[in-house]
């Protein structure tokens, strides 16, 4: 089964093509060839939930072939407990937006389910690629697809949404891509000569200070516009209130997740002294956007664009938590991302059946929906307390691992980490405000308008759609077992890694060497990471409470 | 003998000449002719460099160089006329259609 | 422990949690499909079916476990919940004597509601939501109270509130009481938001959030990490108890955050009598009680704690004195009598908080209940200058509620007297770091505010049900009536309003009636008290040295003295409220209004509070909101910001366009400017043209470009002089070996 | 100067063999003259008889290139008609590109002539003279090759742009680009001419040679000078000396930037790049197609022949006296200016053209960091005593192999964008406004997405080739440890963004946007799709499957900047066998610091 991702990757790209030979204008076939191909994926994917190992922190599922090996580029694959899931929600997905967008996409389907697929290859691919060239392609392919759906079914203001999106992430990626290109020349010149785009070994590389914190703001300059993290965040609320259904539940489900994943995969663990020093800042303007994002959505008057802005105040915790580099930070989120992803999915499902049914998203244009709607009103709550962080659901799980990891261990990198995380709390409350307020102008109250007198409430097939989203939101709060035992090995080990590669990076700063070197040059110098870095940063700035290694449980043992 | 530097001296100055004129006529012919006299400004150094290198490669290059010349000539002149025929005269300055 | 099976614990959760998540799945296609009467009868039996069942388990594992068996803690691991690196949050459920007061009152009272919901409920078209909500808050209040990992307690805390939020809105269609439900829930987020910081704070010197965990780590006492380590400066248990107590103003409507509980009145009367009355707010004590380790190292904290809740207790009691409907007095008296129980909690008399708890939660019920049947009776009017006189109609109502008054005003033998006296008693005698002066001002407080308790609650039965009825004649005849679905519930309580107080027996009392009953309540919460009874020094909780102390009891005379002076006050106040309102508003009332004249409306007013808050929260937050987007986030970031790149780049563009105007003879000159350009890269380069003597050695020190380290130094220098065939050769300068080499 | 030694004794056999080596560029040179002989005798309704056997000739020299190309004789470069020219590796892939490139614009020509009411015979074998010439700058191993070759192809684009007599833009178009073009070659012939007198050669080899001898003489006067300071008696020929010596590379020097000059022109970098928007506006589109790829290439030819692998000596590359501050300044502008002027263009034909300069920004880069490269290499040859095998000359067969690679793969994009955009003027008037192609994804989704992918090719996109040709290209430059040039790749990735934007509005106009009323008509024929076909399946084929045209790139690199003297086929048969071996590791001779620094 050791070919899994290469089939995930490949299926898509069958079906696309398998869609476009269809005749023109055959949008049912269309639309069901592509429901049959995503939904195939995510059969396929499944063996990746349980043939997973859990407990171990190691790559699973590896492949690796040469692909341009004169430069050292090579086709390498695989996922570790902090993708699989990202991986497995994105073939979730998938087929429920083509689903969910059985009718709301009316015209030329067959683009339309070519550009899905792609889109799904492309995000699988950034998701579970290893090499850094192999990577970069996928972050690309996915942008194509993305700004022709936005671009073609989004609704008025369609095309500049789609360019500026385009045009903000190829920004980020431009630099990015310098970066890369850089990192592997500095790699072939410290290996005397070994070509590889390959992250594993590229990761043995410790650049010096100032190069590594080049590098590193341009990685975050791909990472940060797609996260978005505030003040670069400015492409997502048009591009989410443009695009259709299906276009915005991918981008929120899936998309702004793989620039949290970039920053744990590649732009902490590469640049570990750079990120270290600019955790502070990083970590300020993640709140920042909490709460921003929260203060903005709450003065819109437009449903899409609200929900658009409490992603902006979602992703602030990911990315704090992410900063903080704990363990609990680091698993709290991944398991946000997914959360965020199935609310915030769900919740643009639910903006979409209110569009299909009254083509406006004005927050106006509604009110007493709740009477006539009453399964949609359900389906709205649950997704919408969700979002809003409800314990027992599965918002409050990522946030509590964020906020207490951030609290209790990050001191290592971050100043004064609980006042960081009281001022991020009051995303808590905000996010009650703006949601609440939201759903109150929408579903309750007196019915102002005569057309919502005659709304359809959900048709089978939108509330078969709902159901497995809804299940896993209760479940994931409920029971996140399953998945915090395959999420939390991989984060504690990569949450040790950076710690022993960031005082490698902290013993070449000191030893005042202008050149890169190898990560294992320091394996001596580093026997005790935390107290070379206590060397260095005095031991205010040393951690209290180390988030790393393994720490005593004190309440008895975890169950198998 | 001559030394170099006089047919050297002299290429230059016919090679400025022929950059002036075609900095300055605004009549098509005429800067065809300007640059007709660099490429044999270009000759003369060739030939020149010929003597003082004593052997045969910048001869056989003069040579070329004024096959070409001809047929760049020949080109030249058949365009020149083309313009001509659309617009009667050849003054450069009033080549306007393609521009930004 | 295996004297039961331990299921039982969860089980007690499960049954009201199955019965919510049958009656949202089920009970819609039951109220469509089946007719009306059939419908209802499913939803309700499998509603109270759920919560007889959590009812009986709780009793049966009290009685026989806890009585019988003698075990005093029951813990039941479920699965571990969260976990992440030394992070281990499990999902593990705990049985004490506390948490066994609090299971047996709220299953209890919740049964009772259920059945009282009935009756209340019988027309409304959302008959199954109503009661599913219900369901739902019975299991959230029930893990708030079961947790053990206070994570878990957090997830029955936002449960509660949750439903609360659902049940205060449940007339969503009715803007204001969407609005109100909003309110309340905002304003327990901004609790809970405090709440969790405070486990955060926990959790940085625990490294966990289990209850007996951090019991383990208070018992130190003052060598408690809690207190040696700092955060912000401040001892850690201070800062997670005022964090926490943010969280139980919240939830508990006291000061600054009481102001939703009155709003929360729109929701159906049973909800407010169950809800708002008897479980929910009180989970602010219940936390705080079972914390007591923590909160007693915390002196500072225990003093505010005290003190907002005397504050409380007073000012919302000086309200309730005013106000004309029915259900708001109620509600105002709640967060007095809350007030009360904070009061008791922050001196440290812990026992006389779960006492009052109880007791509050048997008479205060009984009251909204009544007040409900009356509502109902009087055709969902709740004003009490249309009623009066309601007694000859309704006497067990009346009856009842009359009994809950004296419970609640503090008449001796009623629950409410013994519980009260016993907190003001605290109040008095129970050390504080501010002793003597936090419990004079505690103990003032709290009999002013018992006072206007008395005068209050009887202003309202006797302008309730005495006197001659003030609404129109229709209503009189036709509705006003009393059905036993809901007088049956109503006696229930109003019984164990009376005799619930004997739980309590005072010391004194038996000394000096020779009657010497146990405190049972205090012997029994005796373990949850003890850890925080051992500590000394600053954190010393119990009896101050006034002189009143005798043997680790308060003094019979003193305890007399106190017993008198609560006692006459509420029968004073009491029989001035019959004089005042016993017969309708008499002109002694009108001239009393007139007398106080701004205070009275102040009072009516609710002391403006809610339009303060208004005025410096609410507006702003809009205003900030509204700046931010229209301003910042569509000016500054995305206009300047992005537009203004996007912008520069078209501008260039145009710039660039100038140049290509078509004129050849400009190209001609910009190709002869590029070869210009070209060469004075070189020739533009001082060290080039010139022939002094050090021009190399510039050209090595020169950056250049290329970037490539120069060879210069591997030149040798040799001048070779030739014409024809004479040939001459200078060397000079060192000759390097392979001098033929060089560049060729 | 001798010419290098192994050529045969006897003229005639020589004559024949080199034809055979030269099969490839002999054919299709031949075949430009029998088409202009065909069409002289064909009668007018036989026209459409010349494409075709235009295209037969193309392919019987394509069948023939392929045979150069797989055959490993030719590694390390055979030097034919006595060292005039050369067929290696290098010249093997340009001749299977530039007849690759010619036979699409062949296929289009013809039709786009036809509709326009501007057909005429000689358009084929023009075409095929033009790329003759471009193949014999690729072959060119002295300095009379390259004049010709780019003289040859000029001459007969000329023609081509001022062909279609029925359109004013036409002969306008065409004036301009011949003046420019004989403008630019006058100061080409003039900078040969110092060369010449500088090195006494023509030929690379020898001019190589004169190269190194100038500087070493450059460097001893400025000694003697020095020595004259110190008190040294000044010999009495010291003047005459000082004539001799200065001359050579005073006279070298110039040489060097006019021809250089002149090239940029060719490869229209900014601001040599006045003409390419006008002249590609006005020429026919399948000509501005032509000039687009074939042209380019040639030039970028040129550029690698003459001045990487030529004047790559160190002190040529490195200030004061090298020439690569000058392109790298060039490449900036060029890049810069040209996304900059596209930014707002509407005309399609135009907005190639900028961004066609602009990609020459992105080249002259990777032109740049190879001659520094070489430069070090030959440094370290001299001064190591010459390892051929240096890690800085491997370094700079990279990037060599890079720079053909980009230039390559621009040239196939860019013919499939242009001949797109010649396929859309089915009728009069053109569709050359951007909003003409709104919709155009609707009524022609194979044509649409053909090009969309040239597009996203040009845009540099994965898994265009396009991003693979940046991607090397840029580790190229990077490589070369200079922050200035570091600095450039960024900028250069950021100009990319700004390309991006541009690119875009086509896709977008051809997606997005609803078609208009009045639909531009379509050529007839099957050729435009085809090229564009083509083009397109090798924009994405040439980027996923990279490796094998890479290694040819690679070889064709390492065969082609060799150390003067024997040690070349040492080299490179050591380089063949350690490239058979796959060892990525070259020896790291350039890291030892060399005695002077």
């Amino acid at each position: 089964m050791n070919h899994l991702l290469s089939i995930l990757l490949v299926l898509p790209v069958l079906g696309a093509l398998t869609t476009a030979l269809l005749p023109r204008g055959e949008d049912r076939l269309a639309k069901g060839v592509g429901l049959f191909f995503s939904g195939l994926a995510f059969l396929v994917s499944l063996p990746l939930a349980t043939a997973f190992e859990a407990g171990r922190a190691g790559m699973q599922f590896e492949e690796r072939h040469a692909w341009i090996d004169r430069f050292g580029i090579g086709y390498h694959v695989g996922v570790d407990g902090l993708s699989v899931w990202l991986v497995l929600l994105a073939t979730f997905l998938t087929p429920l937006c083509i689903w969910g967008a059985w009718r709301a996409i009316d015209h030329r389907s067959r683009e339309f389910v070519v550009s899905m697929l792609l889109l799904e290859t492309g995000m699988i691919g950034a998701l579970v690629a290893l090499d850094l060239v192999l990577f970069f392609t996928f972050w690309e392919v996915m942008l194509v697809p993305m700004a022709l759906i936005i671009g073609i079914w989004g609704s008025e203001q369609r095309v500049k949404a789609a360019i500026k999106f385009f045009l903000y992430t190829m920004v980020g990626s431009a630099l990015m891509l310098a970066a890369i290109v850089y990192l592997a020349v500095v790699h072939y010149q410290v290996t005397k000569g070994t070509l590889s785009f390959d992250l594993a070994d590229l990761d043995r590389v410790v650049l010096p200070p100032d190069v590594q914190a080049l590098c590193f703001w341009a990685f975050v300059a791909s990472f940060a516009i797609k996260v978005p993290l505030f003040p670069v965040h400015t492409w997502l609320p048009d591009a989410h209130t443009q695009a259709p259904t299906p276009g915005s539940v991918i981008l929120a489900g899936v998309l702004l997740k793989l620039g949290t994943y970039g920053f744990i995969r590649f732009a902490m663990p590469l640049f570990p002294g750079a990120a270290a020093e600019a955790a502070q800042l990083l970590a300020i303007l993640a709140i920042v956007g909490i709460v921003y994002g929260a203060l903005v959505a709450y003065a819109q008057s437009d449903v899409k664009r609200l929900v658009a802005y409490s992603s902006v105040s979602h992703m602030g915790f990911v990315v704090l938590g992410i900063v903080g580099m704990t363990t609990q930070g680091l698993t709290g989120a991944t398991y946000q991302s997914l959360a965020h992803g199935l609310t915030t999915g769900a919740l643009f499902l639910c903006i979409g059946v209110l569009y299909e049914r009254r083509h406006t998203r004005a927050l106006d244009a509604f009110g007493g929906v709740a009477k006539v709607m009453p399964i949609f009103t359900a389906v709205f709550m649950i997704a919408m307390l969700g979002s809003a962080g409800l314990p027992g659901l599965v918002g409050f799980v990522g946030e509590f691992l964020i906020m207490v990891g951030t609290f209790s261990g990050s001191a290592h990198v971050l100043n004064d980490p609980p006042l960081l995380v009281l001022v991020a709390a009051t995303g808590v409350i905000l996010g009650a405000v703006y949601l609440l307020h939201m759903f109150q102008r929408v579903m309750f109250g007196p019915i102002t308008h005569p057309e919502n007198e005659k709304l359809r409430d959900l048709s089978l097939r939108e509330q078969l759609v709902f159901a497995p989203i809804l299940a896993l939101i209760v479940l994931m709060g409920v029971y996140p077992k399953p998945f915090l035992e395959t999420i939390d090995p991989s984060a504690q080990a990569l949450a040790a890694h950076f710690t022993h590669k960031r005082c490698a990076s902290v013993a070449l700063a000191r030893s005042g060497a202008s050149r890169a070197a190898l990560a294992d040059d320091f394996a001596e110098a580093c026997t005790d990471p935390m107290a070379v870095i206590r060397a260095v940063y005095g031991d205010e700035r040393a951690p209290q409470v180390s988030g790393f290694g393994p720490a005593p449980r004190q309440e008895g043992p975890r169950a198998p | 003998m001559v030394p170099i530097t006089h047919f050297l001296y002299l290429a230059i100055l016919l090679f400025l000449i022929g950059v002036g004129g075609v900095l300055l006529r605004r009549n098509a012919l005429f800067v065809l002719m300007s640059i007709e006299l660099m490429l044999n400004a270009a000759n003369v150094a060739l030939v020149a460099f010929s003597r003082l290198h004593g052997n045969h490669d910048g001869q056989v290059f003069a040579f070329f160089v004024i096959a070409v010349a001809a047929a760049e000539a020949a080109v030249g002149l058949a365009i020149i006329v083309a313009i001509f025929r659309s617009r009667d005269d050849v003054d450069i300055d009033d080549l306007g259609l393609l521009r930004d | 422990m295996n004297a039961v099976p331990t299921q039982d614990l969860l089980w007690i959760i499960l049954a009201p949690l199955c019965g919510a998540i049958f009656n949202l799945v089920f009970g819609r296609l039951a109220m469509r499909k089946l007719p009306d009467r059939t419908a209802r009868e499913v939803v309700h039996l499998v509603a109270i079916s759920a919560v007889a069942i959590a009812c009986f388990l709780s009793f049966s594992v009290w009685w026989d476990v806890m009585v019988e068996g003698g075990v005093r803690r029951l813990v039941q691991t479920v699965y571990p919940w969260i976990f992440s690196g030394e992070t281990m949050i499990g999902f593990d459920l705990l049985l004490d004597p506390l948490s066994a007061v609090m299971i047996l009152v709220v299953t209890g009272v919740g049964l009772l509601i259920h059945i009282f919901s009935v009756g209340y409920m019988a027309h409304d078209p959302d008959y199954h939501r109503y009661f599913a909500y219900l369901n739902l808050f019975m299991a959230s209040m029930l893990i708030l109270v079961l947790g053990k990992s206070l994570l878990v307690t957090f997830v029955g805390w936002e449960g509660v509130g949750l439903c609360s939020y659902l049940l205060i809105g449940f007339w969503f269609s009715d803007e204001a009481k969407a609005s109100a439900g909003r309110k309340a829930f905002v304003m327990n987020r901004i609790g809970d938001f405090g709440f969790i910081l405070g486990l955060f704070a926990l959790y940085t010197v625990v490294h966990s959030l289990d209850v007996d965990a951090i019991a383990a780590v208070a018992a130190r006492g003052a060598q408690s990490p809690l207190v040696t380590t700092a955060l912000w400066g401040v001892p850690v248990a201070t800062v997670a108890t005022l964090l926490l107590f943010l969280g139980c103003t919240g939830k508990s409507a006291q000061i600054p955050l009481y102001t939703w509980l009155p709003d929360a009145m729109a929701g159906p009367t049973p909800v407010s009598a169950l809800i708002h009355a008897a479980t929910m707010v009180t989970a602010g004590v219940y936390l705080i009680v079972r914390l007591n380790f923590v909160f007693a190292l915390a002196p500072l904290t225990m003093a505010i704690v005290a003190v907002v809740g005397g504050v409380t207790a007073l000012f919302a009691a000086t309200i309730g004195i005013t106000q004309f409907d029915i259900k708001k007095v109620l509600a105002y008296s709640t967060v007095s009598q809350l007030g009360y129980m904070f009061l008791a909690a922050g001196m440290g008399a812990w026992v006389a908080a779960i006492f009052h708890l109880m007791t509050h939660a048997f008479f205060k019920a009984c009251l909204f209940l009544g007040s409900g049947s009356v509502i109902e009776a009087c055709h969902h009017n709740q004003d009490i200058r249309t009623m009066g006189g309601l007694r000859k109609k309704m006497p067990i109502t009346a009856g009842t509620f009359f009994i809950s008054c004296l419970a609640i005003a503090g008449i001796f033998p009623f629950a409410g007297f013994f519980s009260k006296d016993e907190i003001l008693v605290g109040a008095y005698t129970y050390a504080s770091e501010w002793s003597p002066l936090i419990n004079y001002l505690g103990w003032g407080l709290g009999t002013v505010a018992a006072a206007c308790t008395a005068f209050y609650m009887f202003r309202l039965y006797y302008l309730t049900f005495e006197g001659s009825f003030r609404g129109d004649e229709h209503t009189w005849t036709h509705h006003v009536a009393e059905y036993p679905i809901m007088w049956v519930p109503l006696v229930i309580l109003a019984f164990l309003a009376t005799v619930a107080g004997f739980l309590g027996w005072p010391h004194a009392l038996g000394e000096v009636t020779g009657l010497h009953l146990p405190h049972v309540l205090e012997r029994w919460l005796e373990p949850v008290t003890a850890t925080s009874a051992r500590f000394a020094g600053p954190y010393y909780v119990g009896l101050r040295d006034g002189g009143f102390a005798h043997d680790g009891h308060v003094t019979v005379g003193a305890e007399m003295g106190f017993m008198g002076v609560s006692l006459g006050v509420a029968v004073v106040f009491w029989l001035w409220a019959r004089r005042l309102y016993g017969d309708g508003f008499s002109k002694e009332a009108e001239a009393w209004k007139a007398r106080l004249g701004k205070l009275y409306e102040a009072s009516l007013h609710k002391y403006w509070v809610d339009e303060l808050y208004d005025a410096v929260v609410v507006r702003p937050f809009k205003f900030l909101a509204k700046l931010c987007y229209r301003f910042f986030d569509a000016l500054v970031v995305d206009g300047v910001g992005v537009g203004g790149t996007a912008g520069l780049v078209g501008w260039l563009g145009d710039v660039v366009r100038v140049f290509h105007n078509g004129n050849v003879r400009r190209y001609l000159l910009a190709l002869l400017v590029g070869v210009g350009l070209v060469l004075a890269t070189v020739y533009g380069n001082p060290t080039v043209s010139s022939l002094e003597p050090s021009a190399v050695h510039r050209v090595q020190s020169r950056p250049d470009l290329g970037g490539l380290r120069t060879t210069l130094g591997a030149e040798p220098y040799r001048i070779e002089i030739g014409f024809g065939s004479w040939k001459k050769v200078i060397d000079l300068g060192p000759a390097a070996p392979g001098a033929a080499g060089g560049e060729r | 100067m001798t010419h290098a030694p192994f050529v045969a004794d006897t003229m005639a056999s020589a004559t024949l063999q080199d034809l055979g080596h030269l099969a490839p560029m002999a054919i299709v040179g031949l075949w430009g003259l029998l088409l202009m002989a065909t069409d002289a005798f064909a009668a007018v309704g036989f026209r459409h008889f010349q494409r075709r056997i235009a295209l037969f000739g193309l392919a019987l020299a394509f069948v023939a290139g392929l045979t150069i190309y797989g055959n490993a004789d030719y590694d390390g470069g055979v030097e034919v008609f006595r060292g005039f020219l050369v067929v290696d590796p290098f010249s093997a892939i340009l001749d299977l590109v530039l007849v690759g490139l010619c036979a699409g614009t062949v296929l289009v020509a013809g039709d786009y002539a036809r509709t326009h009411r501007f057909e005429y015979g000689e358009q084929e074998s023009l075409l095929c003279i033009a790329t003759f010439g471009a193949m014999m700058v690729g072959h060119a191993h002295d300095l009379l090759a390259l004049f010709l070759g780019i003289e040859t192809m000029s001459i007969s684009v000329y023609v081509l742009v001022g062909a279609r007599w029925n359109a004013k833009p036409s002969a306008e178009a065409a004036l301009k680009y011949f003046l420019m073009g004989a403008f630019a070659s006058a100061i080409l012939l003039m900078g040969i001419a110092l060369l010449y007198g500088a090195t006494g050669a023509t030929a690379f080899e020898g001019i190589r040679g004169g190269v190194a001898e100038a500087f070493t003489r450059w460097l001893r006067i400025n000694d003697l000078a020095r020595a004259l300071d110190q008190g040294h008696t000044a010999s009495p020929a010291a003047s005459d000396l000082v004539i001799q010596g200065v001359a050579k590379a005073a006279l070298l020097i110039p040489g060097v930037l006019l021809v250089l000059g002149a090239l940029l022109f060719k490869v229209s970098a900014v601001p040599m790049h006045m003409w390419t928007p006008d002249a590609y506006e006005g020429a026919p589109t399948p000509v501005t197609a032509f000039m687009a790829s074939v042209v380019k290439v040639a030039g970028v030819a040129a550029l690698l022949r003459l001045f990487v692998a030529t004047f790559s000596t160190h002190r040529l590359v490195t200030a004061p006296y090298g020439w690569t501050t000058a392109v790298a300044l060039v490449a900036f502008l060029t890049m810069t200016v040209g996304n900059l002027a596209a930014v707002r263009q509407s005309n399609v034909k135009r907005l190639l053209a900028y961004s066609s300069i602009a990609h020459v920004g992105y080249l002259l880069l990777g032109v740049v960091a190879a001659a520094n490269f070489y430069g070090e290499a030959f440094a370290s040859d001299a001064t190591l005593g010459g390892d051929g095998l240096s890690w800085s000359r491997d370094a700079g067969d990279t990037a060599v192999a890079s720079v053909l690679l980009y230039i390559v793969v621009y040239a196939v994009a860019s013919l499939g964008a242009f001949v797109t955009v010649a396929w859309l003027s089915g009728n009069k008037h053109e569709a050359l406004e951007a909003y003409q192609w709104s919709g155009l994804a609707r009524r022609h989704p194979g044509m649409a997405l053909g090009m969309t992918v040239c597009l996203l090719s040009l845009m540099g996109l994965p898994p265009m080739a396009g991003f693979f040709g940046k991607l090397f290209l840029f580790r190229a430059v990077f490589e070369n440890s200079n922050p200035w040039l570091q600095f450039l790749v960024v900028w250069a990735l950021l100009n990319a963004v700004v390309g991006a934007y541009y690119y875009l509005r086509l896709v977008v106009a051809m997606y997005f946007h609803t078609p208009p009323k009045t639909a531009p008509v379509v050529l007839p024929g099957k050729g435009a799709p085809a090229v564009v076909a083509v083009t397109a399946g090798l924009s994405v084929a040439l980027g996923v499957l990279m490796q094998p045209t890479l290694d040819r790139a690679d070889l064709a690199a390492r065969a082609f900047n060799y150390p003067p003297g024997p040690s070349k086929a040492r080299r490179v048969d050591g380089l063949r066998a350690a490239w058979e071996a796959r060892d990525p590791t070259p020896p790291v001779a350039a890291e030892e610091p060399s005695p002077g620094t």
